[in-house]
């Protein structure tokens, strides 16, 4: 037979196209069809969550080195990524996150200084999930996508137009989890936008050995819905992709893959050093892709963002580190019993017997053994 | 009075709860159409229509995950694994997510889910349908864990846990699928975590549950020709345990057997020994004994019948506990 | 935005081509690039194995109604699907198989006697699957093709020309094992090829329940590897793709994927009702595309079957199906503390005690209690 | 002598595992560049190569699955699980092939395979990274489990779980990971299957493992001052259990008290409880107590020295067992 002829056709498709509206030296693409046409305020608006981000990303890890959170995974270089996809969010919209996703959190509204006590080793999930549209971080990697499908699912079947943003990394493309999500969700026509941040690495796993795909947009093909890929460092055409595909889901046509191209800046987590796996001119390049800055030289070009504002949001990023500081510092670490509350709605003697022993421990301490 | 099946029961339970409840969904493997490998969801899709009852794509891990999310969003779904050994792949969402997370949460996100596992051996089926996996749930904080001997208490505990607002394994001996007894539904039984003695007596307290409840009884009856009165306490919740009832018939026997049919190491007989010794050291006559299966894998089906605890068992240890 | 613009310009893909030989009627399609040009003798072969596989596949049916066996899962109307992936084997490859491939398994050599043991409730892995190349079968849907997966890494690593066949169900496609597998095959480039029988159901759920690809061939693209479909009632078809995806896959360029489109004529097991979830008006239009009809008919218009030769095919395939009853029928189940076999290497005082256990028990029945 | 660590002890001893035996392979996530979140791998892909010790994409069951794969091939993989919380995903093909295989194929197919699992709490770890999940394991019929709690038999264990040909999975305390001694590298210790008395006592057996081991000490310690003598049982070994050295300390102590991190109900103290009971019932002169983690899921990290058993917990279960 002849075995050159019939070898994948479509499989090496090329790279799927990159939507980018603003490229690293701020210049705008008008012509784009995915051009979103954002008013100036808006952009303004855009790039002060993106500052306020970095602010509070930069403060957490102040934080952390201080001894007052014990370990923070920054977002450092993900604020385009984030902060895009925030404001494509409609007002009934959930997001379910990975841990990184600290933009789309304060855009929320969630309450910072209660949910970084998870990272401090406290009760991180004090506030109430529903009212901030923000479900609980998620640690095992992949295992939110399940539940952004499940809880769209319920919202078709409730007959509410809400749509779920599923934030997932590169890294949790391989789980089984996505994948199950994914096929459930296109399957069911779930109202759910996978919403990958593409940060090149999974701890020191760069994406070439995470998977041989040829982009992780192409992923969307096997589950048969779309997928796109975009610049994440462009807070704009991030926005305008995750935007239509969040209209198409809550418009009832199923859910959709984003890839948003980004970079993890700074370690994995603070516990991690990233020297032993990557060098210093990777850092370089990635750093000429800043979201801030382009966002900031297309707002100047425009004679958007002039000193004083620039200097307003500044301040306001300072008010808002201050606050989550001054919130988290050597703040309590609740009561120790506290680690018997809502494990159960129906507890039963036995359960209770082990608080009191607890309970006895905490009294006894100063007295007994020693 | 109608004569009705565990597996019956189960079904009209899930029937009067989605008739009464419209966030009570229902979905797994072969729910829909099919209604059920063992036809436990029969009929409810067509009752109920698909967006009530529905099959999914074969990921158990996808099931349970997705299910965690609709409870998330204020819906009560009761999922089905289709056997014991396929619950596995599903296994990171159960402990790492359906355990924890309303504790996590501080309340805010309550799971009134129900995982619902057709489970045990007996029925002569091939490689990995007749797991024990009862230890595994029970062990992880977090769960609640019923299992119903009788066509009755199918009824009643399946109700009570879809309704709880804890997350409810729920365990189904499926070699007891096809008992049938005389009972008119809707029934209600005992509290769900509440042990009954199915038998009283004076010389033994056996502990048992599910599949093995039948066993011990009939390992009663025989043991009574033999001058022993055995006590025949149906745990039926597993997690938590009702320790009072448990203790109550210890204190008054004296002796107490535990009757499983999961592998004895770490097999919940563990756990009622450890309990038992702790809190009625002083009424003890003799050690707790186990009758359980053995610590290997499964056995082929031709060869279970060995592996698992039969009449015979218990009566070998109810000998050993008389002797003592 | 302009919303009609940049919808999914390449996720449409059509239906990747599925490639035929051999069509239902019996025409030959010489002028395919596929052409493996089998010689007469070949065909006859494949049409012998799918005619024993056939036969051989019924008797496990009757046995198990009469009792011999506990379960049986039939592969009627998949032995063009089979067959055409055995004869594409190396001298060297093996299989991984699910649990339906009585026809892969004969082709090996498999005693059947000694493996049927497995659905009769008996030790059923009483052979030793390195003399035959046939991994022991897997129930646990998917989780096989990571076995695949692993063994094909390690004949690479050890310099082995060897490639394996992962046989999936197109059910197993949405676990996250058949996920991992491809995932792990594709950047490790093992030597696998994943082979999907596309039989249309995973028991009573029909594929467009199982997923929203357009194609389970489209999968591959997820996960950078080539993916082909064929007709799997096309013994010749599926030769031809399985033979280049396997000489690919033994020449070091990594795993591809084969997804054969064919149909499961039988219930799912002996234990199931499939009229409860697909009609006879199905079943009828799937018979018309039975492999071994076309096969015959291929022959026959060559003048390369003759009567004798097929009644000779029949002998042998009764001969064989005796064989194998004889082989089962009423076998002994076992010693019960075969039980306490092989379970460990090293084994201790107090698993032994446990066969001890056992073995009083069994000296005991005849006396003791009742 | 040189100071070594649990780490560095591990680290020698996958280092000498793979220079003697080609057949072993180290592999899992973030184990080759990185050399693991624990650096346990460190170095091991620059020595060997990325075909010896390499990474994987994200996925636990892909990686044990592989590994089985491979060593049906005829390798010796040991493989990394990142921490105890993540080893989850993996459950199916450890519970339903790793445990099974050699028994189901009847001795041909053996799966040398080490899987190696950071576990425990105690250093003040986020969520999902201080689970104790032996008993899973341990339940699980045809599983090996071991667990060090020194740096000496962190190597010699290790060596032995990889090269014996059952499947062994080998719970490293991670919390003891930076604990130093004064020890030479090769050593050798007692064989991994036994029990060893780590300090000799008259009034009390504590049974205990891993990270526990340390505090069980501290405990003898304080608990001489008040002066009760304890003796310390290092189980290493959690499957199998060596059942006659644990009966020979109750025997000649009459009491037990078992400690580990993990949930009291089914944790290993059960399993421990109900076998002293049933071997050693007429000399137990207390029952058998459990200092553990509580019935809750693992608490964050600030609150976890509350969970967690310590000396003070063990003291309290001491005067308990004393005052009976
Ligand atoms: C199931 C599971 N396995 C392993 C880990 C350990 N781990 C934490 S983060 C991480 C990498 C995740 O990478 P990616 O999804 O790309 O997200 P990123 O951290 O880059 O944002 C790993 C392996 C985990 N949390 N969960
Ligand atoms: C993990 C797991 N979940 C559920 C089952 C029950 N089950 C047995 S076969 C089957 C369907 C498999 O479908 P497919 O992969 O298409 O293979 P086919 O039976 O059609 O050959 C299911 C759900 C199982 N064996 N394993
Ligand atoms: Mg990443
Ligand atoms: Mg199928």
């Amino acid at each position: 037979m002849n075995l050159d002829a019939p070898d994948l056709p479509d499989v090496e498709l090329a790279e799927r196209q990159e939507v980018q509206l603003l490229d690293p030296d701020g210049r705008y693409d008008a012509d784009s069809p995915w051009n979103p046409e954002l008013s100036d305020d808006t952009l303004r608006e855009m790039y002060r969550w993106m500052v306020l981000t970095r602010r509070v990303d930069r403060e957490m890890i102040n934080l952390q080195r201080q001894g007052q959170l014990g370990v923070y995974p920054s977002c450092l270089g993900q604020e385009g990524a984030q902060i895009g996809a925030a404001f494509a969010l409609g007002e009934q919209d959930w997001v379910f996150p990975q841990y990184r996703e600290l933009g789309l959190s304060l855009y929320l509204g969630v309450p910072q200084a209660a949910s970084a006590h998870l990272w401090r080793g406290t009760w991180g999930l004090g506030y109430d999930p529903h009212e901030f549209r923000f479900a609980p971080i998620s640690i095992p990697i992949g295992t939110q996508a399940l539940h952004a499908t499940g809880f769209a699912l319920g919202a078709r079947l409730d007959g509410r137009s809400l749509a779920t943003v599923a934030c997932v990394g590169d890294g949790a493309t391989s789980t089984g989890d996505v994948h199950a999500a994914m096929t459930f969700a296109a399957v069911m026509r779930a109202p759910t936008v996978f919403f990958i941040q593409n940060n090149r690495y999974a701890i020191s796993v760069p994406l070439e050995k995470q998977t041989a795909a040829p982009t992780l947009a192409h992923k969307a093909i096997g589950y048969g819905m779309p997928g796109w890929r975009c610049d994440g460092n462009d807070v704009i055409a991030t926005h305008a992709v995750v935007r239509h595909a969040l209209e198409r889901a809550r418009a009832g046509e199923g859910p959709a893959l984003v890839e948003a191209m980004t970079y993890r800046m700074e370690a994995h987590t603070t516990s991690d050093d990233p020297t032993r796996y990557r060098s210093e001119e990777e850092l370089d390049a990635a750093r000429l892709t800043d979201p801030i800055l382009r966002l900031r030289r297309l707002l100047e070009s425009r004679s958007a963002l002039d000193e004083q504002q620039a200097e307003q949001v500044e301040q306001e990023a300072e008010r808002m580190a201050a606050e989550v500081r001054a919130g988290i510092y050597d703040a309590p670490h609740g009561d120790p019993t506290e680690i018997f509350d809502h494990v159960y709605v129906d507890a039963t003697g036995r359960f209770e017997q082990q608080r009191a022993q607890l309970q006895a421990e905490l009294a006894g301490t100063e007295q007994e053994h020693r | 009075m109608a004569t009705t099946t565990l597996a019956k029961a189960l079904n009209t339970a899930l029937r009067d709860l989605m008739a009464e409840d419209e966030r009570v969904l229902v979905f797994g493997e072969d729910v829909g159409m099919l209604g059920g490998v063992f036809r436990v969801t029969d009929g409810l899709q067509a009752a109920f229509g698909e967006e009530r009852c529905f099959d999914t794509p074969l990921s158990e891990s996808g099931i349970v995950g997705t299910a965690i999310g609709l409870a998330m969003y204020g819906y009560r779904p009761v999922v089905e694994m289709q056997f014991d050994g396929f619950t596995y792949p599903a296994f990171e969402q159960i402990v790492s997510h359906l355990a924890k997370l309303p504790n996590r949460t501080r309340g805010t996100m309550r799971l009134p889910l129900t995982l619902r596992i057709p489970y045990g051996g007996g029925i002569g089926a091939v490689e990995h349908h007749s797991e024990s996996p009862e230890s595994y749930w029970v062990h992880t904080a977090g769960l609640t864990v019923f299992t119903p001997a009788t066509p009755e208490d199918g009824y009643s505990m399946l109700r009570e846990a879809v309704r709880s607002d804890d997350p409810v394994v729920f365990l189904e001996p499926k070699r007891r699928y096809w008992t049938r007894t005389e009972t008119e539904l809707p029934v209600r039984t005992e509290p769900a975590r509440q042990a009954v003695v199915r038998r009283a007596g004076t010389d033994v307290s056996v502990f048992c549950y599910g599949p093995m409840v039948a066993t011990a009884l009939s390992a009663a009856e025989a043991a009574e020709e033999e001058g022993w009165s055995l006590e025949v306490v149906d745990l039926r919740s597993l997690a938590p345990l009702d320790e009072d009832t448990i203790i109550d018939s210890v204190t008054r026997t004296g002796r107490a057997i535990v009757v499983h049919e999961a592998s004895r190491t770490l097999g919940l007989g563990a756990e009622l020994a450890a309990r038992i010794q702790e809190r009625a050291f002083y009424h003890l006559e003799a050690p707790v004994l186990r009758a359980t299966g053995f610590d290997t894998p499964y056995p082929p089906a031709k060869l279970e019948s060995y592996w698992l605890p039969d009449e015979d068992r218990i009566l070998d240890l109810v000998e050993q506990a008389m002797a003592a």
